[in-house]
């Protein structure tokens, strides 16, 4: 097990690398660049030029790769110095975890952007994922185990019913409703800030009402889709299950129905949930740009699209390394996850 | 099994309460890590033998900040103002800013030389006393005061300390840092009426920052030498790019100077937290020249991008004062509360098309003048725009330094002449009908993808469906694509016929708005004015307009110079017809009765001016109780 | 009256045509009330979908079509009557009597007609999307199964890689990049080096070509010289259409042919390799002439369609569509990744069964055994997950217009609409509503429908 | 045309037969660390007419040398001569062509007929596929066979799953013969099916040769079944042949201890008898073809086993009158 972990993180290299290189280029490939325009103003060749240089724009893109790859002091020695001499960033290069400056947020890097949006967004994330497992798992339960009753058909038709709600159309009424109607919750922003506990952790001094009022919204808005499309698989994969032999034994057995459920069906009718749960977080700890910008959170969503939309090509890439590597991260739980619930399935 | 897992659970739950009851969270501290680049030196042996080498080595400092949390926040009952910042400020230094969000944070925390005073738009004081210009105009002595301290906020004790006096040097340093092609300024471009100025950001061989024409007579004393004599040029003193900033934290934190704790400021706020893309504190200065009329003790900034969700934020006494949103204004003219919180108040941005005046048919300025004549602005204000915006017929807005009247010169809505241009056009053409026109021509109106923008395409693709009879397509692209597609070096068949744009002031003065945009080949001139082919290679040479815009920069007498820009604009929206102005803006905001507030045209809000009601605000929304 | 003239033999009821277990599965998705009530509602969509206006026979008559179901056109400004409520009438400029049924929008336009006409956008995204996705995965996934080790092996390789890319701003990043070049490749011109390298390409190929059927004997020589003739007309073919033809042809069927020929192209080079007469019979020397100038000139053709054809063509026709075009390729394109670890996993299953081995023995070619013995096996749940995707898929949709990259503007989709109007949910709800009413009714639809296939296609889920 | 010394026609001449499956390791670059010899340099042949038993236990590779004779898997090595060609280096047409020639029966009549075609597409595929028949002769080509194997010909358009296990396996045998080759490969066509089903399967088997001259490679790993359908019997072990000779002489005077041991395990309808003779149960478990023993491959489990037998494989030689066999022990 521990050697098939190893082997699948190893893995990981080339599939980050690809990810990096075919970012990089096709980003690059998108016309309009990060600093020719000042807002609506076109500026003289001269001021972009002097921009450019102090990324290192005019490189060749080989170099451009290479640089943010491997950092200048490989690649370009005398640049590495002069930039030394200017007090300026020199690339320290992807392998020793440096993700490049922002163009669009001058004076900050795109590890101190990622610092400050990953945790809000992965605090949002995991709480909207523990909702949905709390109200997805027992739901599906339930409705499998009263397959064909009123209660099964209430629940599949909400299950589907919410995961056919965009949270576009969700988060603006719940705001109206919950917010300016009702006045429970507050409309808008989240509940702690950085420096976060543990990195990405809220404090616990802030763990406290207005904490929790500011997340009920959005952690809503984004759980209950999610609840929805676990309780269905629940459902569909319990009804599987208890359908097998070995349920149909344990139960001639004259074990009690709760215990066979608990022990012996559930586990295994977890699998398919298992297998949506990884690239499920992976997406939502790395925010998601519609719950986030209405809510106005400040979570890692916005950068996906506005950083496209600045050219700002290091935030670009950095949040796309980051989201890939949650996601095999997430992936590979996921098969992990698998021979806890399957002890037929052996790595090696 | 089971239990075991539970009571697991369990023991983390109660470890985590445990944790949560014990920590006294009483000071926190932070530290900000901070890149230095140090030279060491090094004694090694090599080989038996002892050498001294020199290192360069990176050094990470810490600067450590200790906040006090208090165990149950009391109420900080101070007049506090909350607002909507908009979006993440992309910097707090001066000499990168080109943003409006970033304008008002450092127009806050910075003084210029002098101020655009808010409500009438004149130069006037600020940093500077007074100034000397000599005879030929292109020599500004400034003289400056003497009682405005650099002060640090210490983040340890939240107090705010004076470091030093704002001297002429800092001055010196910061034009000369603005304009140092390593420093990569985008504005550098607006000092290049320095002398030298373009040449030392060009890096041309031989000019050095010694050679730039700004010096420090004496501690108080800043003489700035001109290339040509620029009437203007107080208008660009204001500029952020001419702020004094301080050299020693610059040189010490390089990139990180901004940060709070770490950031020396001279305005009348002081920057005391950033969370990046969250939000922004700032406090008064208590050690302000003029701290006593400082009444906002606290500023709140959101970043909340979404602009119904700031709406609603006000709706809901999140924030004290708040843009409308389109879709809300008839809401807000109609609701009875609401409509005494409004106020539209106009802003130096003005919305246009621009036509591609090599692109056929557009190189005709009749058909220019049909197309620019059938846009009825005051229908597009009325129906879609809606925030009482001021329909344009010349391009610099009222409160612009040589800015004609609107409605008095230029182009504006005139149906008849619209229809009797383009029916010439098409008689010399011999095109029978408007079908043919299209047939022919295909225009496209081109926008960045943007609702408001498609909006008004829409309605403008209507009027000219109306009076012209004809249909042009209307192709949306994304912002910086657009950008790319709209410069004057497009190959011209990937040019829209007509695109739009605005531009907003960032001094008063017209040279900011004809000169610096529609100049034949000194300006943008994204409209290809005067170009010898379609794709804009070469030029034919100045006409009238890029005489009188080229000549009016050096003239003194001000209302000379107002004439001719009145002559410039005239010829540039009527007689060479060669963009189409459609409104100038408007401020549709709404604010809460406690707020007492300006809205500037050209330039920040400036808080110090503004007052606030604290005890009717904590009133109205129960906070503090 | 004659009686019976031909009264059917017993034999012949004998041989009827039996229920396929493909009609045993319709007969029990027709049983499934919820996934019958989808498929009729979802029948209605496409139905609104195809009769929204007469853009069917107009394209025939070359009229502009007219609205036949939506009582106005998508993109009917009416600035008397901007942000008015359902069931509101006004009087048009015009002095046409007009009325709104579910209220207008911001430029006045029926909010019920752009919600009947978002059917098409939304609908297109969803069965485009879907059909992409299905086809690459199927094709992808079958190959990578059935051929096995180590093609298998870089195949799979290639998927895990796909699948650490990030979706979402795959699309984003691709979307952007599609719709940037929208404008710029209207104008591309020809370049010099394409037709360097299949001026080349012909005088090696031609070099190559008398060689061989110097050295061959007359049977395959006379084949050789039938194909390079058949190579040249194609490419003059190809020529006359990049150039001449480009103009006036429609943009849908001059791309087509070009891709056609393109591939009749690389048919020809792969049935002659096939035959491996040359590698056999000839010289060394000309062979090699002879494939390398059949390389570069196929490459120079392909190119030179591409550069100034395909690409052109495509965002052509994009541009006809709305710029859905594109969205359709970037979501398809993405989404395959999983339907062919599917298809892989069933082939692989299906590969090992007797039948197989028995299509072999009797001499079965392997697109036959592909095409007739493991893909209609497989199919089924294939089409489970993919109609259980296509909400996923409208979303998707619906989120790249809330980011403005969904469709061109006025074009309607129901994202679209929602984006656009969802910030004046408060003051006009009734603009946000009827769309979001019909993406979640018809999400709602297709989510059913894919229950209810899984159930008929899997009777041993029901009881 | 071959003609072996004893005066029969050769149809199907196997030398040296070797299929090697490979064992793999590695994630991205995969690198062979071993291989699984199923079957190991193997040489016989088959009579043109006659049916060659083969007979071993499961895995042992019986069914691989069928597969591999047929090229539905390649041979790792040696030669496969049908008639005079050497269908080891055939490929693509040509062996396509040869294919009508050879025919194999499988095992398993649930999965070897296509659920989701007709019986009418089934049987008629051989002959579309090369060309033979179309349209309505291909339809009463069909007919025709399925009335030879004793189904109504009427059932062109039912699907497989309408039928029992025999007519299923009536099917296959139908699909086989459709192109009327010389020889079929029947891969244990019978053991999947009830007893009583058994017997009818088999008669038609030999209804069917009698008829059009067919020759079989009848695998089974019922001894009895083989002794009845076949006229000559070779036992299989791990991977080669130990023992191939006449039916009557293996059951009579069987000489390598696997065929003793083999032969002994099967009942005896006389329950006397059957509780009167001595039976040897092997000990110990077949070892791996992965990893098979040096020397005799039976060597671990053989009772007579002598020195030699673990270091030397011993030679696969005609013992005498045709009766080949592979021990050290055996002269």
């Amino acid at each position: 097990m521990t050697k098939y972990i190893v082997r699948r993180t190893l893995w990981f290299l080339p599939v980050l690398f690809a990810v990096t290189l075919f970012t990089f280029v096709l980003m690059r490939a998108i016309p309009g660049g990060p600093f020719s325009y000042a807002g609506d103003k076109s500026l003289p060749p001269q001021v972009v030029a002097n921009i450019e240089a102090k990324y290192h724009l005019d490189w060749p893109m080989w170099k451009q790769f290479a640089s943010y790859l491997l950092g200048d002091d490989i690649v370009d020695r005398a640049a590495y110095e002069e930039s030394l001499a200017l007090k300026r960033r020199p690339s320290r290069g992807l392998i020793r975890g440096d993700l490049g400056p922002s163009f669009r947020y001058r004076g900050q890097t795109v590890n101190d952007i990622v610092a400050t949006t990953l945790p809000t967004s992965a605090q949002l994330g995991l709480m909207a994922v523990a909702l949905a497992l709390v109200i997805g798992i027992p739901a599906g339960t339930i409705a499998a185990l009263k397959q064909n009753s009123a209660i099964d058909y209430m629940a599949t038709f909400s299950a589907v019913f919410f995961a056919s709600i965009p949270s576009v159309v969700l988060s603006p009424i719940l705001i109206y409703v919950f917010a300016l109607r009702l006045n429970w919750f507050p409309v808008a922003s989240w509940g702690t800030k950085p420096p976060y506990f543990l990195g990405f952790l809220p404090q616990l001094a802030h763990l406290n009402l207005t904490f929790l009022k500011h997340a009920a919204l959005p952690v809503f808005a984004l759980g209950t889709g999610m609840a929805a499309g676990i309780a269905r698989l629940t459902r569909g994969s319990l009804l599987q299950v208890i359908r097998e032999d070995y349920i149909r034994t344990a139960r001639a057995k004259g074990l009690k129905e709760r215990l066979i459920i608990v022990r012996h069906a559930l586990k295994n009718s977890m699998i398919p949930v298992a297998t949506i749960l990884g690239p499920l977080i992976a997406a939502v700890v790395t925010g998601t740009f519609i719950v986030e910008q209405i809510f106005g959170i400040n979570g890692m969503g916005k950068h996906f699209v506005q950083s496209i939309g600045n050219r700002d090509y290091p935030v670009i890439i950095g949040v796309t390394l980051i989201y890939s590597v949650l996601l095999v991260i997430g992936n590979l739980m996921v098969d992990i996850t698998y021979a806890w619930l399957d002890p037929r399935i052996r790595y090696d | 099994m089971f239990n075991k897992k539970w009571s697991l659970l369990l023991a983390v739950v109660t470890i985590a309460s445990l944790l949560a009851a014990c920590t006294p969270a009483e000071t926190k501290v932070e530290t900000v890590v901070v890149t230095q680049i140090v030279k060491e030196t090094v004694t090694v042996e090599i080989a038996g033998t002892t050498q001294t080498i020199e290192v360069t080595k990176e050094v990470p400092v810490e600067v450590t900040r200790v906040i006090e949390v208090e165990k149950k926040p009391a109420f900080d009952d101070r007049v506090t103002y909350d607002f909507n910042l908009g979006t993440e400020p992309p910097t707090a230094d001066p000499a990168l800013t080109t943003d409006t969000t970033s304008v008002e944070v450092t127009g806050n925390i910075f003084v210029g030389l002098t101020l655009i005073e808010p409500i009438n738009n004149d130069v006037v004081p600020y940093l500077a006393t007074d100034w000397d210009i000599s005879e030929d105009g292109t020599v500004y002595t400034f003289h400056l005061r003497d009682d405005i301290q650099w002060v640090w906020w210490n983040p340890i004790t939240g107090d705010v300390e004076a470091q030093r006096p704002v001297t002429a040097h800092d001055v010196v340093y910061g034009v000369k840092r603005t304009l140092d092609p390593a420093t990569a300024s985008d504005y550098s471009y607006v000092l290049y009426i320095i002398k030298n100025g373009m040449a030392f950001n060009t890096g041309e061989e031989g000019v050095t920052a010694d050679d730039v024409g700004v010096v420090a007579l004496d501690d108080y004393t800043v003489e700035f030498t001109l290339e040509y004599a620029g009437a203007y040029f107080p208008s660009i003193a204001s500029m952020w790019v001419c702020f004094p900033v301080p050299q020693e934290v610059i040189e010490e934190f390089a990139e990180k100077w901004t940060e709070p704790g770490l950031i020396w400021t001279n305005g009348p706020y002081v920057m005391t937290e950033w969370v990046h893309g969250g939000n922004m504190r700032l406090e008064k200065n208590p050690l302000w020249v003029d701290a006593d009329s400082v009444q906002i003790e606290v500023v709140n900034g959101y970043m909340i991008q979404e602009a119904s969700t700031a709406y609603a934020m006000y709706l809901n006494n999140e924030v004290d004062t708040v843009g409308v949103p389109l879709p809300e204004i008839d809401g807000v003219k109609a609701d009875p509360v609401l409509s005494k919180e409004y106020y539209q108040a106009p802003v130096a941005c003005t919305y246009y098309y621009g036509f591609v005046n090599t692109k056929p048919p557009f190189d005709d300025v009749r058909v220019r003048t049909a197309f620019s004549a059938a846009i009825d602005r005051q229908t597009l204000i009325d129906q879609v725009t809606k925030g009482g915006q001021i329909p344009a017929t010349t391009f610099a807005p009222p409160g612009i330094f040589g800015a004609p009247e609107p409605g008095t010169l230029g182009l504006g809505y005139d149906p008849d002449l619209a229809v009797a241009s383009l029916a010439e056009f098409m008689a010399e053409k011999g095109l029978a009908d408007t079908a043919a026109f299209t047939a022919t021509y295909d225009p496209v109106l081109g926008h960045n993808t943007s609702e408001g923008h498609a909006r008004i395409a829409a309605a403008i693709q209507a009027m000219w469906a109306e009076h012209l009879n004809l249909s042009a397509r209307v192709e949306n692209q994304e912002w910086k694509v657009y950008l790319d597609t709209i410069r004057k070096d497009t190959p011209v068949e990937e040019a829209f016929h007509v695109y739009r744009l605005g531009w907003c002031a960032d001094y008063a003065d017209q040279n900011n708005w004809v000169f610096e945009n529609f100049h034949y080949n000194e300006g943008s001139n994204d409209t290809r004015r005067q170009c010898a082919d379609p794709n804009c290679g070469s030029f034919i040479g100045p006409a009238e307009f890029d005489t009188l815009v080229k000549e009016a920069q050096t003239v003194t007498d001000s209302d000379e110079r107002s004439e001719m820009y009145a002559r410039a604009e005239d010829i540039l929206a009527r007689e060479e017809a060669a963009i189409a102005n459609i409104y100038h803006y408007t401020t549709v905001a709404v604010t809460k009765p406690w707020l007492q507030r300006y809205y500037p045209s050209v330039g920040p809000p400036y808080w110090a001016g503004w007052t606030l009601d604290w005890e009717a605000k904590k009133a109205a929304t129960g906070i503090g109780q | 009256m004659a009686v019976a003239e031909a009264t059917p033999t017993d034999l012949d009821i004998l041989a009827r045509k039996e229920r396929s277990p493909l009609q045993e599965s319709i007969r029990r998705l027709l049983h499934h009330r919820v996934a019958v009530a989808s498929m009729c509602f979802l029948a209605l969509v496409v139905a609104v979908y195809v009769f929204a206006d007469n853009s069917l026979f107009a394209f025939l008559t070359g009229k502009p079509p007219q609205p036949l179901i939506a009582p106005y056109r998508y993109d009917g400004a009416n600035f008397v009557a901007v942000n008015v409520p359902p069931g509101s009438r006004a009087v048009s400029t015009k002095g046409e009597d007009l009325f709104f049924l579910l209220g207008t929008d911001y430029l006045g336009r029926d909010v019920l007609s752009r919600t009947l006409y978002g059917t098409r956008v939304s609908l297109s995204v969803a069965i485009a999307a879907a059909t992409v996705s299905m086809l690459v995965g199927l094709v992808y996934g079958t190959i990578s199964g059935y051929v096995g080790g180590r093609t298998d092996n870089i195949m799979m390789r290639i998927v895990d890689f796909l699948y650490g890319f990030p979706f979402l701003i795959m699309v984003i990043l691709l979307q952007t990049y599609f719709k940037a070049l929208a404008r710029q490749g209207s104008s591309s011109s020809t370049p010099i080096l394409t037709l360097l390298v299949g001026a080349a390409g012909l005088a090696v190929y031609f070099g190559g070509a008398s060689g061989l059927t110097r050295e061959l004997d007359s049977r395959h020589a006379s084949l050789v010289q039938q194909l390079f003739w058949a190579q040249i007309g194609l490419g003059v073919l190809h020529l006359v259409l990049g150039y001449f033809a480009g103009e006036s042809l429609p943009q849908v069927v001059y791309t087509s042919l070009l891709v056609l020929i393109g591939l009749a192209h690389l048919g020809l080079l792969a049935l002659f390799v096939y035959h491996g007469i040359v590698q056999k019979h000839a010289a060394r020397s000309s062979r090699t002439l002879f494939f390398v100038g059949e390389g570069l000139f196929v490459v120079a053709l392909l190119l030179l369609g591409v550069r100034i054809n395909v690409v052109g063509g495509i965002l052509a026709v994009n541009k006809k569509m709305g710029g859905m075009l594109l969205l359709f390729i970037a979501i398809g394109l993405i989404n395959w990744i999983g339907m062919s670890r599917l298809a892989r996993g069933q082939v692989l299953s299906y590969k090992q069964k007797e039948f197989v081995e028995a299509a072999h023995s009797v001499g079965a070619s392997d697109i036959r055994i592909i095409g007739r013995h493991l893909v209609p096996n497989i199919i089924g749940p294939l089409i489970v997950q993919e109609t259980l995707a296509i909400p996923g898929y409208i979303f998707t949709e619906a989120f790249l217009s809330f980011i403005g990259l969904g469709v061109d503007s006025p074009t309607p989709s129901w994202g679209i609409m929602i984006s656009e109007c969802y910030p004046a949910i408060r003051t006009y709800p009734w603009q946000t509503v009827a769309p979001a009413a019909a993406l979640t009714l018809t999400t709602l639809a297709f989510n059913f429908l894919g229950d209810g296939l899984r159930d008929a296609l899997d009777p041993r889920l029901k009881e | 045309m071959s003609e072996h010394s004893n005066g029969k026609e050769v149809l199907v001449r196997v030398e040296g037969l070797k299929k090697y499956f490979p064992i793999t390791r590695g994630v991205v670059i995969q690198r062979e660390v071993g291989a699984v010899k199923a079957v190991d340099d193997v040489s016989f042949t088959v009579y043109r007419g006659e049916t060659l038993g083969l007979v071993g236990e499961s895995g042992c590779g019986k069914s691989t040398t069928g597969r591999t004779i047929l090229q539905l898997y390649r041979p790792t090595g040696g030669n496969v001569f049908f008639e005079d060609v050497n269908l080891a280096t055939l490929k693509g047409g040509p062996l396509r062509r040869m294919r009508r020639r050879m025919q194999m029966i499988f095992q398993d009549p649930y999965a070897s007929l296509n659920p989701r075609m007709t019986v009418g597409n089934i049987i008629g595929e051989p002959l579309e596929v090369h060309g033979v028949a179309t349209g309505k002769a291909r339809r009463e080509r069909v007919q025709e066979l399925l009335a030879l194997v004793g189904l109504n010909p009427y059932f062109v358009n039912r699907y497989p799953h309408e039928f029992s296990g025999g007519q299923r396996q009536r099917i296959g045998v139908a699909r086989a013969l459709a192109l009327q080759p010389d020889f079929i490969v029947c891969d244990e066509p019978i053991s999947a099916l009830d007893v009583s089903i058994q017997a009818q399967v088999v008669n038609l088997l030999e209804d069917l040769q009698n008829k059009f001259g067919l020759t079989y490679l009848f695998i089974a790993h019922d001894l009895s079944m083989v002794r009845h359908i076949s006229d000559r019997v070779a036992v299989m072990y791990l991977g080669k042949i130990v023992e191939l000779t006449d039916r009557v002489e293996l059951y009579e005077r069987p000489q390598h201890p696997y065929t003793v041991a083999l032969l002994s395990a099967v009942p005896i309808p006389d329950p006397i008898a059957d509780s009167q003779r001595q039976r040897i149960i092997l000990e110990g478990d077949v070892p791996s073809p992965a990893n098979p023993p040096p020397g005799c491959n039976f060597s671990t489990r053989c009772w007579k086993a002598i020195d030699i037998c673990f270091e030397q494989d011993p030679p696969f030689i005609d013992i005498g009158g045709g009766h080949y066999c592979a021990c050290h022990l055996v002269k």
